[in-house]
């Protein structure tokens, strides 16, 4: 494709979304000025999120295209598979990344010592870049590549939390992580082995042919095992409370609203776009283990939040109970659940990565995010709580807010099927999310202020600035979610592959 | 199967075990450097000698080192807990299974008439002269056809700097001060 | 089936799986990370090792007519397979050293001790 | 360090010549064996077997730490920016092949002795510092046991 005219030139802006924030990583380093530093970062994210936001009008205009980097065809050379999909998850990324950091500076400044800030915003954009671009790729081995660099950027940000357990937390994630990719690289191996190729859609045209074959199944068993790792599917979740709990509060909200849900979206382009919904549910059956670990997670993971006595940990608890929601919508393999899927997926990016933010409000003016500390802070940061207050709601699923709308869509696509019982009991999971989030209500409002909050105040504009705009977007498209849902419908329409 | 295959493949395992029930990490992490000088010798075998290269440059070379130097920083004796575990043992041998399951269907070992030689990989050995004209083809797919992957590489590494520098930079602290 | 058709292949899995059993079962965090090298080394086999062709040779261009070259697209993903596992080593390390400094030990029973202490 | 005499004189000895087989390895990467990772390897192993005997403050007068930490950036920059190059030029990301608009084939050698270059600089970069980075540790612990 050549770039005369700038209708053309369009074409290059998914390779543009990755280039920038990889090319400005090392010039952050060498700078060596955490000022420069974030606002080089500042100014890539947004560019990122305007090049993507470009891009997502185009392909719900005219659809998707091919990208063939280097100018070489598939499957000879790596090519991006861009479409409503991938456009959207690259939305989330980018748009949660370009929020999160306009934040960053004071959490930052407070949280991360002096000569570590440079470091820190440069491994925040590699694992921009990571996520970005195994999303976009059409290229199973890309996945891979792109996968590594999201994921040591994302133990580094992990290990830069001020507390000694951020260490372990991080080698844990980084073992977990480890394996899972080698396990994802395994999969990976045997399938092309048995076809030739690596380009996605050269696989889901060639591995029919050999479906039957016992070293496919060896290689989706591997795939999903590793992808169910790196996702935090329960019960394979353990690295992620620690790292989410002590990871650096921008690196928290960040990683909670961005990691997981790329990995989900990896995991929905191999089961659906590679090896196909024939493969995966029909012969494989894959629906009732997926709908029982779903549900299992929901409600595993939100029980062990409301006995959590750190905010942060709750949180990360309360993310793995919602990653359960978006595998039960997976399960269905119908358009309806997809889109419960994927509307999920930026539904709880938006709600989760406000309420990390807020936590770190409280971490930036109290110290600490242990709810024993926080008794009464609810009369001395209002705003703060009240942010929080809706991000509950929305986990919770309160109408009006997003949480309902990603609710509304999974339990229609659930009665769709039939499968009452599952309806009852995504609803009856709610109460466990009333029951986690009154837990922090109640210390935070009813409890007397504890002597030592006395001269705490709210944060300044700077940092709830952000986290405000994020909690409106909940609310906003909580109640025009009509948009989103149409959205995110077209996208399972194009992983499922049926015409709208 | 020659008998350098054979004689290379036990040497591998024998390696790989007594890591495995080793103690003393200091002989444990050499070991893992004198097994990663076996694969390599081993893809050389296989006719991959840029990979064997690399296996002996990075695997028994930095890696051991970081290892060692690890180790230097750290201590060089691994408590003493029992050999067998059931859990973790389960699991292993779990996963084992599913791969000699995979290996039922597989295609036999150098057989030519394998998809992976059929598909894609003839128009490399074909076509890169004419496109490209670099006689190494694996420096030509690694930097052209592939180059995007090797950017990618390029960038894992530039992000473990990122990554140790964020760790170790600066003074150490003492267990003293931290605890 | 002739068992030695995929002798190789039987050979990587067991180096697969020992190297993962020390990840999963070793306490000590070195011990782990070695574990993990030997299991990506295994992986790494296993791609070359499908990569061979009978009477093949590496697939660099010679002159003479009919030669059988082996495939050189697994020895490039593979270059690319070893630098992650030795960018990943080295992340695990440092965060070793850190454990170290931070908790005096590095067996993985001790520091939960310490950290359920805590 | 150390102060054995067969020591320093073989790592003189020995240094000139494991920086021209890396430098000979970067640069016949396109006709056997090697490229810009093996290359960069073994040059940084050239620097940790100096810094293993004449101490790590010794090389570090040769190599300032800012510039290896610049080098690190530099190497992925001079990727990307080849990558970019030709993006601007008319092609795709990466598409060497424009970068000469006569010769596509001259373009795709071009290419591919900037990136590799590229590679070459950003791994010994890399391995130079995350190496001196774990032996600065190291002395600063045998200093605060004598101190």
């Amino acid at each position: 494709m050549s770039a005369e005219t700038a209708t053309d030139f369009s074409a290059h802006l998914p390779a543009l979304a990755v280039m920038v924030p990889l090319m400005t990583a090392p010039l952050v380093v060498i700078f060596r000025n955490s000022k420069v530093a974030f606002g080089l970062s500042l100014a890539a994210a947004w560019s990122v999120f305007g090049m993507i936001l470009k891009t997502l009008m185009l392909t719900l205009e005219h659809g998707g295209w091919v990208y063939e980097l280097g100018g070489w065809k598939a499957p000879i050379g790596i090519v991006y598979n861009v479409d409503t999909v991938a456009a959207f998850v690259m939305l989330i990324v980018s748009g949660i990344g370009a929020l999160v950091l306009s934040y960053a500076p004071m959490s930052v400044a407070r949280e991360i010592p002096e000569n570590r800030q440079t470091l820190f915003y440069s491994a925040f954009l590699l694992a921009m870049t990571g996520l970005l671009g195994m999303t976009i790729t059409g290229d199973a081995f890309n996945v891979f590549v792109f996968l590594e660099i999201s994921s040591l950027a994302s133990y580094t940000l992990v290990a830069m939390g001020s507390s000694r357990n951020g260490f372990t937390a991080a080698y844990r994630y980084l073992i977990m992580g480890a394996i899972g990719g080698t396990f994802i690289l395994i999969g990976i191996g045997l399938m092309y082995m048995m076809t030739g190729t690596l380009n996605m859609a050269d696989l889901a045209e060639r591995l029919p042919e050999v479906a039957h074959t016992r070293t496919i199944m060896a290689s989706f068993a591997f795939v999903i095992v590793g992808a169910g790792l790196k996702l935090a599917l329960w019960p394979m979740h353990t690295w992620l409370p620690n790292a989410y709990t002590y990871a650096p509060s921008v690196a928290s909200a960040f990683i909670s609203a961005t990691g997981t849900k790329v990995m989900v979206y990896v995991m929905l382009r191999f089961v659906f776009g590679i090896y196909g919904t024939e493969f995966a549910f029909t012969e494989l059956s894959l629906g009732l283990p997926f709908a029982v670990l779903g549900l299992g997670g929901i409600y595993a993971a939100s029980t062990a939040a409301i006995f959590q006595t750190n905010f942060k940990r709750l949180l990360a608890y309360s993310s793995v109970g919602q990653i359960g929601y978006i595998v039960l919508g997976m399960s269905l393999a119908t358009v309806g659940g997809l889109a419960a899927a994927i509307l999920h997926l930026f539904n709880h990016a938006i709600m989760k990565a406000g309420l990390f933010m807020a936590a770190g409000h409280i971490n930036h003016q109290v110290g600490s995010v242990r709810l024993a500390d926080l008794e009464g802070i609810g009369r001395k940061m209002p705003i703060t709580m009240g942010l929080i207050a809706i991000g509950g709601a929305g986990l919770i699923g309160v109408p009006l807010t997003v949480g309902f709308v990603s609710k509304w869509v999974l339990i229609s696509a659930l009665a769709e099927q039939d499968l009452w019982w599952v309806v009852g009991l995504a609803l009856a999971s709610s109460l466990l999310a009333v029951a986690y989030i009154w837990r922090f209500v109640e210390v935070a409002w009813i409890r007397e202020p504890a002597p030592a909050l006395e001269h705490v105040t709210e944060v300044p504009f700077w940092l709830w600035g952000p986290t405000a705009v994020m909690m409106t977007l909940s609310i906003v498209f909580g109640v025009w979610g009509a948009g989103t849902t149409e959205v995110a419908m077209e996208a399972a329409r194009i992983l499922l592959g049926v015409a709208a | 199967m020659t008998y350098v295959d054979a004689f290379l493949l036990t040497l591998l395992v024998i390696t790989a075990v007594s890591v495995a029930g080793m103690r003393n990490l200091f002989a444990a992490a050499v070991f893992f450097g004198i097994y990663s000088l076996l694969s390599a010798a081993w893809m050389t075998v296989l006719d991959s000698p840029d990979v064997a290269y690399t296996e002996a440059a990075v695997g028994a070379g930095i890696s051991t080192v970081l290892m060692l130097a690890t180790l230097g920083l750290t201590s060089d004796r691994e408590k003493k807990d029992p050999i067998l575990k059931p859990l973790p043992l389960f699991i292993v041998l779990a996963t084992g299974m599913v791969l000699l399951y995979g290996t039922l269907d597989m295609p036999a070992f150098g057989d030519p008439m394998a998809p992976i030689h059929q598909h894609v990989a003839p128009h490399y050995l074909n076509d890169s002269p004419q496109e490209i004209g670099v006689p190494n083809i694996v420096t030509a797919v690694l930097a052209s056809y592939r180059g995007y992957d090797t950017m990618g590489e390029t960038t894992v590494v530039f992000t473990a700097a990122v990554g140790v520098l964020a760790m170790l930079i600066g003074r150490r602290q003492r267990p003293s001060e931290a605890s | 089936m002739n068992l030695l058709d995929h002798f190789n292949y039987y050979v990587v899995i067991t180096l697969m799986m020992v190297g993962f059993y020390i990840i999963m079962a070793r306490n000590n965090l070195v011990k782990k990370v070695i574990g993990l090298n030997i299991f990506q080394a295994a992986v790494i086999l296993m791609y070359v090792t499908m990569g061979r062709v009978h009477d093949g040779t590496a697939p660099i261009l010679a002159d003479g007519p009919d030669v059988v070259y082996s495939n050189p697209l697994p020895q490039v993903l593979m270059l690319t397979a070893i630098v992650v596992g030795v960018a990943t080593t080295a992340l695990g390390l440092a965060l070793v050293v850190r454990i170290q400094e931070n908790y005096g030990t590095i067996e993985e029973d001790e520091i939960r001790a310490l950290e359920d202490a805590s | 360090m150390t102060e054995d005499l067969i020591l320093r004189v073989v790592t003189k000895v020995l240094t000139p010549f494991i920086m021209l087989f890396a430098f000979y390895t970067q640069f016949h990467g396109d006709y056997g064996p090697g490229g810009g990772f093996q290359a960069g390897v073994i040059l940084a192993a050239a620097f940790v077997l100096n810094a293993l005997t004449f101490g790590l403050p010794q090389v570090r007068k040769a190599l300032p730490d800012r510039i290896m930490i610049i080098g690190t950036g530099l190497g992925v920059l001079l990727y990307a920016g080849t990558g970019m190059v030709s993006l601007f030029r008319g092609g795709n990301l990466l598409e060497y092949g424009v970068l000469d608009h006569h010769s596509p084939v001259h373009g795709q050698h071009l290419g591919i002795l900037l990136v590799e270059l590229g590679v070459g600089i950003t791994v010994t970069s890399v391995m130079w510092v995350i190496i001196s980075t774990f032996m600065e540790r190291a002395v600063e612990d045998a200093e605060g046991g004598e101190g």
